[in-house]
């Protein structure tokens, strides 16, 4: 079994309310020093090998579902889990 | 968890393991002697916790429960089932039942508030009736700190995120703030929902060898044993009770709504009854089935849809698993049904049946997990008569009335229209979807919020009220004024009040001034429904809202609906056209005592409440019906929190229109709270009708004008301010604060 | 004319739709299910708002693959008016049959209000009945309409006429307060706010009559018409 | 300045309905290979050294605001970027 982790995040040029909503919240937490916070999407996807190599089959799931290309960017990291 | 399931019968004996899970020695040594006559086991013990927590038994409040008036004869089902129904005509009827959700919300706004909408929902739509709308009504503490404001950010963003998705218009609800709810906020949500007579359902398991279906989502170990927690006091050092969280899952709610409504519709014959799992999941639904058709009932475990593996007996039944229902169906007739949950892609699995005689029997992994009674479980807790002490606070309090010294009236109502209990709620509702099934005629905003009956000429006002302040200083009286302001809020809309739902939401019972404000609240709720001709249908309790010893104040929410005979009827608080001739239905006393105005100047709410004639309230509200249904009415507008000036002010803000007035009242009695009034305003060519139909309890105060200006002229001082300015105030206080 | 609703699990907007078409335009109109194929039958097809399969990801992500879509696509590459409302629109720009994206609102909440419009294209066929920078209200209620593309589409959009419903004050934070955008052929329309709530006086306005009125017209006089240039 | 990862993830046992209905979806666009799908949040948090240490900031700000602690985890990684 193997374990992919991705990351979707806002294309730098998008406006992240949720980001800019957090970066407030902590500062009126009082942590003064926080400069930018972004949120993003975090996937952990358990699979087994297919057909396809799995890097190439996990970029596919990003491209066509996990994000939107017009306004999001994604990377992920494929490890092998013990069984 | 894992490690307890493992105790013997003797050791859960010995070590009093029962009372991690709620039951009390007297209780435990009952279970072992007048039910069983033997030990029982962990499964067996964890079955009767759960059934026989307040929130699944009622032990507590049942006396007072009892007291309810639940006649009348349009209701064709009352407390008992899983909601209220009332007859509207044309073979129609309209169901409701709201429900607390507060605990869950303290640990998680979000999913607890959403989790509150999921199970209403599942309440209504379980009767065989179709869910229509939905209202909210919330307390929380002062709006000042950050936590609270999380806290109302997240709940308000958990009741829409739920609504919203599953669509279901939310159309309307309260919220108040005082510092006693700080630790210990109220959400409650309610449900309405429309019923053709011949669809209408039993939560009920007959016949032997019919079977017992588990539809809708996996059970895990969320929310395990939550029926005892929801009824469990709060304390900051009790962390462990924080495992009880649940995730809503709207989208499976809504394919599980669609999904039992086509059975019901469509397969009707082979459909014998059908429940919701709610507190005390899988154990409550499936006990109270059998329990209510006298019957005996089977499950094998090994069958249940699971979503983690190696559950215990003890987690499967008590798992508090959101978005499952529990049918009974005729022998034979489970390919069909699975048919039908197949198409909305949901588990629909046999893991039971209906058997002879009156036993609960749990069949796991080949082994017998619980031989009990059914009826030990479902209608045999102990109910307790709790012991009742008037509590001291109301014999410290000062007999006379709070009389606010004002020297400038208008910078005061300035200062009113900001506090947050009275400010525009708008930047909140507007989160939620009001308008999804296109029947909403009357959106939040006004008294109460209205549908439409699609192919009729009626539509539905429905509305939750309370003030805990009222209670607090008096529970009886209190607990009359809640039924009475939202009966006015449904005639100010135009409505007949039909009947209410109810949540009580009060401290621990067992302290006997706590008990005394409950007991106080359930009569004098039960005084006006009454007179009103309002039963109750249904309803909820919740108990123990206290955090580190502080109860909240009694805060019995009511919930009601009126029917709208005619959709001309339709009636808004909202000021029409200048020129127009405004009204004050009802007398206006020096009543200050519990008032947002109280509160605002002195910081507390004290002293004896101000007096109440329910029979003046009744008439009143009569009087405006009939001008309403007479059609001289252009607007009307309940005057409650924040007083006659308050109302009058309300009233300008939809329309943009402004008024002068006239009054022969003391300025400062404009921020009374008397009861039993309306601000009313009537189209000149109607005034003398109008006029002669109310007689003595309208006092006219003079004209809606096109004029930006609030002017009111009173005995010494006068309101004077522009209305758009006293409308930005209202309007930007709360979005200020939440920001 | 015969309109297709598809509907996706979850959709709760579709009844509406339907009502309105039915009761109010007295048009045929059917509800059809995700799995469907095949569109010949139909003069149009509404996608209709409210979520789709939850809308756990981003809305309209998933929808965007029923089976249905590609019936939808092929409905219109072939020239035939298809209509997005709210989720439907979310749907098409998933799909790629509207540029564009849509982003979580700007004060991240979900908006339920009434919300003033401004007509910019009155010569496409969902518009015609509309006058010329004609002013209307229609309801709005999305978490996630906050229109987005970049420059170069923005300037296509425009250099095209494709900008149909702008926000005369923009509740969400959209590009150039965008509320709704044709295809560059015109036949493709998608837009946040809600005319199917806005058909019927006792629901507060009828400003959505005119969307429905177009296409019914259009349909009778033949699109060629106005097909956008 | 430095940059926090942040990742908040549910507790094991906390339905994710959000995750299998990701799940759903890539087995229907044929990634049948796909065993499990957990949705959670991804956070980018620039900030400067404060008063206390960054990784107790950061360890305090996932405990008061970025996750409920009653449903959720959280993890992080701090690096220093580069100016
Ligand atoms: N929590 C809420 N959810 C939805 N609508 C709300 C909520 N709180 C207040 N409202 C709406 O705001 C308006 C004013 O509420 P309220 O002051 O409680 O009215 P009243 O005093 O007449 O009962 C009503 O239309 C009500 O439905
Ligand atoms: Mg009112």
């Amino acid at each position: 079994m193997y374990l992919a982790k991705v990351y979707v995040t806002y294309k730098p040029s998008i406006l992240d309310p949720k980001g800019e909503a957090i970066k407030d919240a902590l500062h009126r937490l009082d942590y003064e020093n926080v400069a930018a916070v972004t949120l993003g999407k975090y996937f952990e996807i358990k699979l087994t090998p297919g057909e396809k190599p799995l890097a190439e089959q996990v970029d596919e799931m990003c491209d066509r579902l996990l994000a939107n290309v017009n306004m999001e960017t994604y990377r992920y990291e494929i490890t092998e889990l013990e069984a | 968890m894992l490690k307890t399931a493992k105790l013997t019968p003797e050791a859960i004996r010995d070590t009093q393991a029962y009372q991690q899970l709620g039951l009390t020695a007297d209780e435990y040594h009952l279970i072992c002697e007048q039910v069983l006559h033997r030990l029982p086991n962990y499964t067996e013990v964890g079955l009767f916790s759960g059934m026989w927590s307040e929130h699944c038994s009622y032990k507590n409040s049942k006396p007072v429960l009892k007291k309810f008036w639940t006649q009348g004869d349009h209701v064709l089902a009352g407390p008992g089932e899983g909601a209220g129904i009332i007859d509207i005509g044309d073979g129609q009827a309209v169901v409701f039942k709201a429900e607390s959700h507060n605990h869950p919300s303290a640990v998680e706004p979000y999913e607890g508030a959403a989790t509150g909408v999921g199970g209403i929902i599942r309440d209504i739509f379980s009767m065989g009736a179709k869910p229509v709308a939905l209202l909210d009504s919330l307390r929380f503490g002062e709006p000042t700190d950050s936590a609270t404001t999380y806290l109302i950010s997240q709940v308000v963003a958990g009741i829409g995120g739920y609504g919203n998705c599953i669509g279901i218009p939310t159309i309307g609800g309260d919220m108040a703030f005082d510092a006693c709810y700080q630790k210990n906020p109220l959400v409650n949500a309610m449900c309405i929902g429309l019923l053709n007579h011949s669809d209408m359902q039993k939560g009920q398991a007959t016949g032997v060898g019919n079977q017992i279906i588990y539809v809708g989502a996996k059970t895990g170990r969320d929310g395990i044993n939550g029926a005892s927690f929801a009824s469990a006091e709060f304390n900051d050092a009790k962390e462990t009770q924080r495992s009880a969280v649940q995730v809503g899952d709207p989208f499976m709610e809504k394919l599980l709504m669609d999904a039992c409504l086509e059975v019901i519709h469509e397969h009707h014959a082979s459909l014998v009854g059908i429940q919701d799992m709610g507190a005390a999941g899988l154990v409550s639904s499936s006990a109270e089935m059998a329990s209510k058709a006298g019957s005996g009932l089977k499950l094998n475990l090994d069958l249940v849809p699971q979503r983690e593996a190696d559950m215990t007996a003890f987690e499967l039944m008590l798992s508090e698993s959101q978005e499952r229902m529990l049918l009974c169906i005729k022998q034979g007739s489970a390919a069909e049904i699975r048919e039908v949950f197949d198409k909305y892609g949901l588990d629909a699995v046999v893991i039971g049946e209906v058997i002879p005689g009156h036993q609960y029997q749990l069949v796991h992994h080949g082994v017998m997990e619980a031989d009990v009674p059914v009826d030990a479980l479902a209608t045999q807790a102990p109910v307790y008569q709790r012991e009742k002490r008037r509590p001291q606070r109301l014999d410290q309090q000062s007999a006379t009335q709070f009389v606010p010294a004002i020297t400038d009236v208008t910078a005061t109502l300035k200062q009113l229209l900001q506090q947050p209990t009275i400010a525009s709620k708008r930047s909140l509702f507007e989160t939620y979807d009001s308008q999804v099934q296109t029947n909403t005629v009357v959106r939040p905003g006004s008294d109460a919020g209205v549908i439409r009956i699609r192919q009729t000429d009626k539509a539905l006002a429905m509305t939750t009220d309370v003030n805990g302040r009222y209670l607090h200083l008096n529970p009886r009286v209190g607990g009359e004024m809640a039924v009475a302001e939202a009966a006015r809020n449904i005639v100010a809309s135009g409505g007949l009040p039909l009947g209410i739902t109810d949540c009580l939401n009060f401290g621990n019972p067992e302290k006997p001034e706590q008990f005394y404000d409950l007991d106080e609240a359930a009569q004098g709720i039960s005084r006006a429904c009454q007179l009103f001709n309002t039963p109750v249908i249904s309803g909820n309790v919740s108990l123990n809202n206290e955090s580190n010893g502080e109860p909240i104040y009694p805060t019995p929410m009511i919930g009601m609906v009126g029917l709208i005979k005619h959709l001309r009827d339709v009636t808004t608080q909202d000021f029409k056209q200048a020129g127009d001739k405004v009204y004050v239905v009802g007398a206006t006393h020096a009543d200050f005592n519990g008032s947002e105005c109280q509160k605002m100047l002195t910081g507390q709410v004290s002293g004896n409440l101000f007096d109440f004639d329910l029979a003046t309230e009744h008439h009143h509200q009569k009087l405006v019906l009939e001008a309403i249904q007479a059609g001289l009415v252009a607007s009307a507008h309940d005057v409650s929190e924040g007083g006659l000036i308050t109302t009058i002010a309300e009233s300008c803000f939809g329309g943009d229109l402004g008024v002068a007035l006239t009054s022969q009242l003391p300025a400062v009695q404009f921020f009374a709270e008397t009861q039993s009034r309306f601000v009313v305003s009537v189209e000149p060519e109607h005034q003398a009708a109008f006029e002669a139909l109310m007689q003595e309890t309208v006092t006219y105060l003079g004209v809606t004008t096109v004029a930006d200006r609030l002017w009111v002229k009173t005995a010494d001082q006068t309101f004077d301010l522009p209305v758009s300015e006293a409308k930005k105030l209202w309007e930007g206080a709360l979005p200020c604060l939440l920001k | 004319m015969k309109f297709a609703i598809p509907v996706f699990p979850g959709s709760n907007c579709d009844y509406d739709l339907l009502n309105a078409l039915r009761d109010c335009l007295h048009t045929p109109a059917d509800l059809v299910p995700a799995t469907t194929t095949d569109l010949s039958g139909y003069d149009a097809v509404i996608l209709p708002g409210g979520f789709s399969y939850g809308d756990y990801l981003r809305s309209g992500a998933i929808a965007r693959f029923a089976p249905v879509m590609t019936a939808v696509k092929e409905f219109a590459n072939a020239g035939k008016p298809v209509m997005g409302i709210c989720n439907g629109f979310q749907i098409l720009t998933e799909a790629g049959l509207l540029p564009g994206a849509l982003q979580a609102n700007e004060s991240s909440k979900f908006i339920c209000q009434v919300s003033p419009l401004h007509v910019s294209n009155t010569q496409t066929r969902f518009t015609t009945a509309y006058a010329r920078h004609q002013d209307i209200k229609l309801p709005i209620a999305h978490g996630e309409g906050n229109y987005y593309c970049d420059a170069a589409t923005l300037a296509e959009l425009k250099a095209h006429n494709q900008i149909v419903f702008e926000y005369v004050d923009n509740p969400n934070g959209s590009v150039a307060n965008i509320a709704g955008i044709v295809n560059r052929r015109g036949n493709v329309l998608g837009m946040m706010p809600h005319p199917e709530r806005a058909v019927e006086t006792i629901l507060g306005s009828v400003d959505g009559l005119g969307i429905f009125d177009s296409l019914l017209m259009n349909h009778v006089q033949g699109d060629a018409h106005v097909e956008n240039r």
